[in-house]
């Protein structure tokens, strides 16, 4: 038992900050909120070059061979920087549904690309009717051979914008079937949202969008339980890093800041939201950390459903108090939009709703706690 | 203890009602608003748009027929003399229909401090333009590094013979882009302990040296501005009231309504139609598919704001018996601004994913996405005006006597 | 509209302050603890004098005929004293129902006796099930002429071992159905509960126990709506009275510990309790007040119903807020016997419980709001 | 980051959980457990009874084999020498066994201290006898006016030959009824800065002068009690470390394992309990009857419950690795005690009008009325060992670094 990083964990998050701190500062963060693509093409290259969008996948294609609680240190500091992109969809919504289920054929034509950087994917999951389970699948399939073709409406895709590859899930009369579906044919239409973290989120219309078959006709929901428990252990690390940077910005700014002739920091009320922040935010980390190793290191299924539910349900709400108390020891400066700390604030609500908030998991908690 | 209408003021409810069915221009009217988006008469009174215009044009012809630009002005100073208490129904009428006020800080703050303690120069210059709408009001108190401590405030005003020379910064000079004139705090007399050296003062704000900028806030809105003051030649006539005192004069207990009922209806009027919403066709689509489990959650905001307009009848029926609040209105404030900001954080909840959407149109934007909105507009509520951390300081040692730390 | 008291209720509240400051005081509150019967006959005599039991009760009857927003300004004072005994049960379970469905001899017959402090009454409505609908009425009664005899269990009945009367919630063929039992009977089996309040509360077994029927056969629980939401709000009152005097003693004790070299209510983090202490209990006063003026005042049932529901949930968990505030701000002192602030504390426990928590009543208000 | 043993780490649970099945006395058998009632080995040493005498010897004496009465004592001393995660360990298998530990404050605070800071013939004297369970301890610190501020202490210690003469006051000395030694702070140096005047003192406290007075709470339990000295003669020789250095000696950081796994141990079982009860028939009758609302109350209890396992996992983690925790304690015992709280309140929320209930014996009375005493137990959770405010002010002063108010 142990709950540090191991030595290539720190490295990695080492080289990561230092590399973040540069390639993607907060200019280029506002810049891409902005943007229309909103991602750097430079800063994916350099991404890839880091071995990054391909950190999880195995050496033999193209990948470095790591593990997912590595992959989470390395979103933490995604969440710390918020690095603008399309790297969790990528990665989550594309290469981890590949690993899990594609054929050789397709972790041979794709793993190498997501790799390399050269293609984006990104994960349909969602519809209007904004669930995240089973019966929130209402869009179509029919498989053809080796071909799947869908017609519905997917919304809140995310980074749809720029995705070349959509891993889209439809139902066939078989159940759940997932397909990979290039963006690039006229049967998919992508229609930007504009949101509160000004991030990409898209409704996705596929009017007859056909696609490779990933995986079998009907497997596909229990191809992507393990794929949605790894996206949503992520959008906890991502939270985690977030809240992190909030709370240490904050703290800063409390130390700085001086009113009635003293620094605000020096306050017991302000004092006292700080303890509860870091309390918020450790706590946040090692239930996310757990969880990710539940998933990582394969523990029975039942623990490893229950620790991701814990997870998401305690980051998201635990986050949440850390960026509201950020804006109140801010006061009003952190309420403009030239500094910094409100970035945090609206970016901790999509990662909150992704996959579900704390009520929704307390719910899957509680059903599992059989009560 | 009664929660009722004595006669009279059952009749003075009805004569406001009446009114505003009557005269409030369509624009401004519930049924034509999306969304919950508020017309601003502020911002329609300088609007391109001619119905704009005409609308806000008529809308404080029908009030100043009543003498109800200022309800709670003495009637010698064209105000409408109502006491607190016929006030307060004018202002839950008002807020119940929505209408958007008229005549913004020049009304409701300028005003009345001028009339305790402007000179008679002064309230003939400044009052009738204020009734008039000729002159709007902004309000530059805070400071960069004047916030909760506004007593700190730095901007200087030197004497230069009859003029002072003002040099310095405001912050959250709220209105200033739809602002004539300007009413400020400012250092006249450094030396002095802090509180001593201030001086209220008046300027027009296309004074030379005077440069607004406007603050886009964190939700792209700009409510807000930066003011600059460099070399800004002011008469020393126009501080109101003594000169070095102004901290008192900003400060003064304005004897008019101060329950908040605005804010109460507001929000009870905003949970009625996310309930209502969700009951609906068209918004049970964007309500999430589990909403029920947070059925208690949104009962219990039912509930903070039956507490919070209790609060606000407490306020009035103070001062409605000679009583004037003290750390009462503390409470109002500090549990009305934290109780908006569950509000909108319940909002969202309800909303799932849909709680993303920032645009207002569209089909995937629920309620026009007020309450993603509002929850980064409801922000600020519990730091400007006296943050919370500040109203529990106050509550403790003002209202219950706790020594200070 | 008008949230100050009348000069009556004012002149009602000092004098009642005044004599419960003299005749109620804390060690008698203490000494009723360990007391068998639970109340001083002799106080209870003394609030006959000064008219209380009857204050309610009409002037033919030998009440005061104040009404019940007046009662509520006296359930304050007997809250913020602790006042031990059968007070509630008396008026609350015994006149308010005799007032609202007695037949003209059965108010001859009982209120004049309740008003000179003669008899003591108590509700028998709650059962093991511990329900507060009218499910939750399972003790079997059968009606002969003017009489009904009931057989069953009542539980958390208070102060049954000291009423001469209860007023019993049975169940016949046509629905619930009430009945006045004398307790001097063999039929009726009290035992009494050791309670964290250290109150009267008893088990009350039915065994062929007979009294005369109040009410008509089968219209027992349209009778109870009404007594019940009396009895809610004046516990709500109770707590109010409570929860004020908490808050006054921890003010006045953190204006007098000193640590630090300073009273402990100069630091913020104790201020800030203190504030939203006086939040928590003017809040809950008032709300406490509108719902007792819907009833005192017959508003529109649909606006009563809520009024008190919204009372209940509200003044429950504020006043819990409030006496775990009080606990803190005293650190160990208040955790001793001898202090006083935790009679305060085990308390409210009593009356948070009565006819419903706050998650009770939070539910009722969620289906009065149509969700 | 790994939740699991290593081999030697299994190795180990195993010896210690095998140990317990073998050699726990039937009386400490969570089996035989009523409602949550753990039996006290410190109360059975000196009960009348004799079952209870005996369990408590026989399972002293078979932890003595092993070393395990202080399992993190040096061998040198008697102990069992344990690393850290070692000690977890044990702790933790003790913890889920509900083992009643041995020896008191005298295994855990003094000897550690002594230690660290006695004299070799203090040493020769006092351990021994711990470790054999001739002397049990209590600790003397807190007094009616130095609570949170502990340094105030005033009970003074006069030199008067080879003698110090103490008088005064001491509070909160739990267990000092079943105790025969006390350790103390006293103040020796009462001219000197108050962290700087302060003695750690060993005494018998049998003493003459030394009155002990239990404190009833306000669950009628007598955990506590006060001490009086009067004019109480004690060897200076029974100083522990230098003289005024006191304080230091006190606080001593000791380097075992300080995770608090055995609160998170003990909430998950309680927690586990709570779900199960209403689960079976006899429990189903006490849960009220709409106690589905809570359902999500619950399922927070047991995410905080997660959330402090972490918390403990994380100390050891950092001890193992010979990092010694900063702040990190403090979270510990802030998270868990105000957990411990909540967790009581949804135990007595959930049995509704049983909540009530007091006495643990009888068909009404739910689980015993184990949650209803804990509702009141749990009290002084946030108040004693530092209270939750003191917690907060040491994170973020000592912690974060932020400045002192």
């Amino acid at each position: 038992m142990d709950l540090g990083l191991s030595e290539t964990q720190e490295l990695l998050k080492n080289s990561a900050r230092d590399f973040l701190e540069n390639e993607s500062p907060e200019q280029l963060v506002r810049d891409m909120e902005e943007d229309e693509a909103g991602y750097s093409p430079e800063l994916w290259s350099k991404m890839a070059e880091q071995g990054w969008q391909g950190l999880l996948i195995p050496e033999e294609h193209g990948g470095a061979g790591f593990d997912f609680l590595d992959l989470c240190v390395l979103i933490e500091e995604f969440g710390r920087a918020l690095v603008p992109g399309p790297f969790m969809s990528t990665v989550l919504g594309g290469a981890v549904p590949l690993m899990e289920i594609g054929s050789d054929e397709q972790k041979a034509e794709f793993l190498p690309r997501i790799a390399s950087g050269d293609v984006i994917f990104s994960l349909a999951l969602t519809e209007p009717s904004a669930r995240f389970d089973e019966e929130g699948v209402e869009c179509t399939a029919s498989v053809n051979g080796n071909e799947v073709t869908f017609n519905g409406t997917k919304l809140f895709v995310p980074d749809a914008n720029v995705a070349d590859y959509l891993i889209v899930a439809g139902r066939t009369d078989k159940g759940v079937t997932l397909g990979i579906v290039a963006t690039d044919q006229p049967g998919v239409e992508v229609t930007q949202l504009q949101t509160i973290a000004r991030d990409k989120q898209a409704e996705v219309k596929l009017n007859g969008a056909t696609g490779q078959l990933l995986g079998n006709d009907g497997d596909g929901w229990d191809a992507l339980k393990p794929v949605v428990n790894h996206y949503t252990v992520a959008e906890c690390a991502y939270l985690v890093g977030l809240a992190q940077m909030d709370f240490e910005i904050s703290v800063d700014y409390a130390k700085e800041r001086v009113q009635f002739g003293r620094p605000i920091g020096s306050f017991q009320a302000i004092q006292h939201k700080c303890a509860d922040m870091v309390t918020d935010v450790d706590g946040s980390r090692f239930i996310m950390y757990k969880a990710a190793w539940s998933l990582a290191t394969d523990q029975p299924d039942a623990d490893t459903q229950m620790s991701v539910n814990m997870a998401k349900a305690w980051c998201s709400e635990a986050t949440r108090r850390v960026v509201a108390h950020g804006q109140q020891i801010h006061g009003g400066i952190g309420f403009t939009k030239d500094y910094k700390i409100q970035l945090y604030f609206r970016r901790q609500k999509r990662a909150e709703l992704a996959f579900g908030d704390a009520d929704y998991h307390r719910e899957l908690v509680a059903q599992q706690l059989g009560i | 203890m009664d929660w009722s209408d004595s006669p009279e003021q059952a009749t003075f409810r009805e004569e406001v009602a009446e009114f505003i069915v009557e005269r409030l221009p369509g624009r401004y009217q519930s049924g034509s608003r999306e969304g919950g988006i508020v017309q601003s008469w502020q911002a329609d009174r300088k609007s391109v748009d001619t119905e704009a215009r005409d609308s806000a044009m008529n809308w404080a012809d029908a009030l100043a027929e009543k003498g109800w630009i200022a309800p709670h002005w003495p009637e010698e100073y064209g105000g409408a003399g109502l006491t607190v208490m016929e006030q307060f129904i004018y202002n839950q009428e008002m807020a119940k229909a929505a209408a958007s006020p008229v005549g913004g800080m020049g009304v409701s703050l300028l005003g009345p401090t001028m009339i305790v303690h402007g000179s008679d120069e002064q309230k003939a210059e400044h009052l009738p333009r204020v009734l008039s709408g000729e002159v709007a009001w902004a309000q530059g108190y805070s400071e960069p590094s004047a916030g909760s401590d506004l007593a700190s405030l730095q901007t200087r005003a030197i004497r230069d013979g009859d003029d002072l020379v003002i040099n310095g910064q405001k912050i959250w000079t709220s209105g200033a882009q739809y602002a004539d004139w300007l009413f400020a705090l400012v250092r006249t007399e450094p030396d002095a302990p802090k509180h001593r050296g201030i001086s209220f003062i008046v300027m027009d704000i296309k004074t030379p040296g005077i440069t607004v900028r406007p603050i886009v806030d964190m939700g792209w809105q700009e409510p807000f501005n930066e003011t600059f003051f460099e070399d800004v030649r002011v008469p020393a006539a126009n501080i109101v009231g003594e000169e070095n005192r102004g901290w008192y004069v900003g400060m003064t207990l304005l004897d008019f309504e101060r329950s908040g009922i605005s804010d109460a209806i507001q929000y009870e009027r905003t949970l009625t139609r996310l309930i209502d919403y969700g009951k609906s066709e068209a918004g049970a689509k964007h309500y999430r598919q589990d909403w029920k489990i947070l059925r208690h959650e949104v009962a219990e905001r039912y509930l903070e704001i039956g507490v919070l307009f209790n609060f606000a009848f407490r306020i009035v029926s103070m001062q409605n018996n000679g009583m004037v609040p003290n750390y009462e209105a503390s409470v109002n404030k500090l549990f009305g601004s934290e109780t908006h900001q569950r509000l909108s954080r319940t909002g969202t909840k309800l909303f799932g994913l849909y709680a993303n959407v920032w645009q207002r149109e569209g089909e995937h934007a629920p309620m026009n996405a007020e309450f993603t909105r509002d929850y980064v507009g409801s922000v600020p509520h519990t730091i400007f005006s006296g943050s919370s951390e500040i109203q529990r300081n106050v509550i403790a040692t003002r209202g219950l006597g706790l020594p200070r730390g």
